[in-house]
């Protein structure tokens, strides 16, 4: 597993087989080949303490966590091999070594019961659910109800969109002084008597607000034509109504609203 | 033999059951290890199906296992959570459909409004459409197209059965009034 | 009667088949209509399925369809591509599994090493771990869990089925606390 003929960047590598110090404590441990309860933790920490030696030889760059058990796998085996003193207020030689063979026997435990959860039969890989669920079960499962009518409508409203105009610009809702010129514009020179203005507005103009709208924008493009000499106009008294004419001579009323 | 036409059976039903889009004969033909009268042990299959809460059924171009026509009703009542596409996810699923395989910019292109964050999520989340690999344009933008989950939520066994333009404006689908964002009943403006 | 039971046996059949999910027997009886006996009406759908391609199985605390387990070989094909979990993770969901409720610093306490970015998402991504609300400790640290996925993915019916749990729990195994004392971990300094 350890490879010293490897190039040296592949030496810093080496201790990343294992997932920290409890983890290459317990590969050690099984080197044993002995029971996880009967290991000789001082043994252990020997086989440890000249593992990470040998690196440090080989002048590997060693994690932290590494060194740091090293050292206390140091202490405990001093404090197992020499008497205790009488005023010791450190934890016993003995206890420091019961909480490592536990932390051994719990890590062990945990792996095992790693491998054997990945060797059960799984779902998606041994044993598969209903590949297509119909989704009526699960009390969160959304079920989507589109119809084809509206699907297609959709999309058939679309295409009437994009055949009509490239750019979809919502119409307003009032009419512009433009638009009531090029309402007003067929009528040129074709208006040999009076007509009341508000006849030229639009039809089906729906609420209030819309109509004064179209009136005022109505008005506004009359005054315009007006001023250009291509209609006259006439009011005959305040907030009467107004009467709208083609004026006796016109040339070029064809041009209007081009 | 007759262990032999047991197990295949059992291995067709449990492919047809595992199985997310249905599958063709060939396909399942394939699986059983190039059974020649695969038409046969379908047939076997899908009558020991029939009358039962689940039933094999041609669909999409293949089979696949369904639950019962006639439960429907009361399946329906299970149904906890409806939920509707917003206007602009169906649209987009219409592209989709009708223009796979596209881009996104493709169908901002064609709604004339850029595609608002999610619009595409809510629609895979319905598993009717999928990313479908990456065109081969600067950008490499994925590309769409709908799934047989598609096809078979809307009834159709190919795409070549949706209905195409001519038959649209047939139906009258391309001189609606259009319906306006959520409250298509609900008498607001016009667009048109 | 006998013509109610039949229907019974299928609507059962029908929702068990839609559901991807496992289902309660509570479930199953509210949808059909508060059906007393929904015990013998699962063991008689289940005797149907017993030896078929497909089988009802118990599983994370209710009732699901499920391929057989003997044609796993053949439906490999089938095979979702599926990450290879690292031995971190595995190590990790098996902490998770048998400790649960379980903070970070636990799992880290027990492995020896910190987790590295990643270990948990891998599983999260997985849904078989999710975080359970926190701890009432210094810091109001997450506490991770299984899921019912977790549960219905290695096919166990509820946790008291993990594998050699009394065991462990006699050898004090599944016990943190002599972890949780003074230093006597040697590398356990380095988390924050």
């Amino acid at each position: 597993m350890i490879d010293a003929a490897a190039p040296a960047e592949q030496l810093v590598l080496d201790l990343d087989g294992y997932e920290g110090p409890i983890d290459l404590l317990l590969n050690l441990a099984r080197q044993q080949k002995v029971d996880l309860t009967k290991i000789s933790i001082l043994a252990l920490a020997d086989q440890y303490l000249e593992f990470i030696d040998r690196r440090k030889e080989l002048r590997l760059e060693i994690a932290a966590d590494y060194l740091v058990t090293a050292a206390w796998l140091a202490f405990m085996k001093s404090r197992l091999l020499l008497p205790r003193p009488a005023d010791d207020d450190e934890p016993a030689a003995e206890e420091m070594a019961a909480a490592l063979a536990h932390r051994l026997k719990l890590l062990a435990a945990m792996q095992t019961a790693g491998r054997s959860l990945m060797a059960r039969p799984q779902l998606g890989l041994d044993f598969f659910l209903r590949g297509a669920p119909e989704r009526l079960a699960p009390k969160t499962a959304p079920v989507w109800s589109v119809e084809l009518y509206e699907l297609l409508r959709a999309y058939g409203e679309l295409t009437r969109h994009r055949g009509r105009a490239a750019l979809t610009v919502e119409p307003s809702l009032f009419l512009s002084m433009n638009d009531a010129l090029q309402r007003i514009a067929p009528y040129l020179g074709r208006l040999p008597e009076w007509l009341a203005l508000i006849r030229l507005l639009p039809d089906q103009l729906g609420d209030e607000r819309r109509r004064r709208s179209a009136l005022a924008a109505t008005f506004a493009a009359a005054l315009e034509l007006a001023r250009q000499g291509r209609i006259e106009l006439r009011q005959d008294r305040s907030f009467g109504p107004i009467w709208i004419k083609s004026p006796p001579v016109l040339h070029d009323a064809a041009e209007i609203g081009r | 033999m007759s262990g032999d036409r047991q197990r295949q059976l059992r291995l067709a039903e449990a492919l047809l059951f595992a199985a997310a889009e249905p599958l063709s004969e060939t396909t399942l033909a394939e699986r059983l290890g190039g059974l020649p009268d695969i038409t046969d042990l379908i047939a076997e299959l899908a009558a020991l199906y029939a009358g039962r809460g689940v039933n094999l059924v041609r669909l999409s171009g293949g089979w696949a296992f369904r639950t019962a026509p006639d439960l429907a009703l009361e399946l329906q009542a299970e149904r906890r959570v409806t939920r509707k596409l917003s206007r602009a996810a169906v649209e987009t699923l219409a592209i989709i459909a009708y223009h796979q395989p596209v881009t996104r910019a493709e169908i901002e292109e064609i709604r004339g409004v850029s595609l608002a964050k999610g619009t595409l999520d809510a629609l895979m989340e319905t598993g009717w459409v999928r990313p479908s690999g990456r065109r081969a344009s600067p950008g490499r933008p994925l590309i769409w197209t709908t799934t047989a989950g598609f096809l078979a939520h809307f009834g159709f066994d190919t795409l070549a059965d949706l209905p195409d333009l001519a038959e649209l404006r047939a139906a009258g689908l391309l001189d609606l009034t259009p319906l306006t964002g959520d409250d298509a009943n609900g008498g607001g403006e016009h667009r048109g």
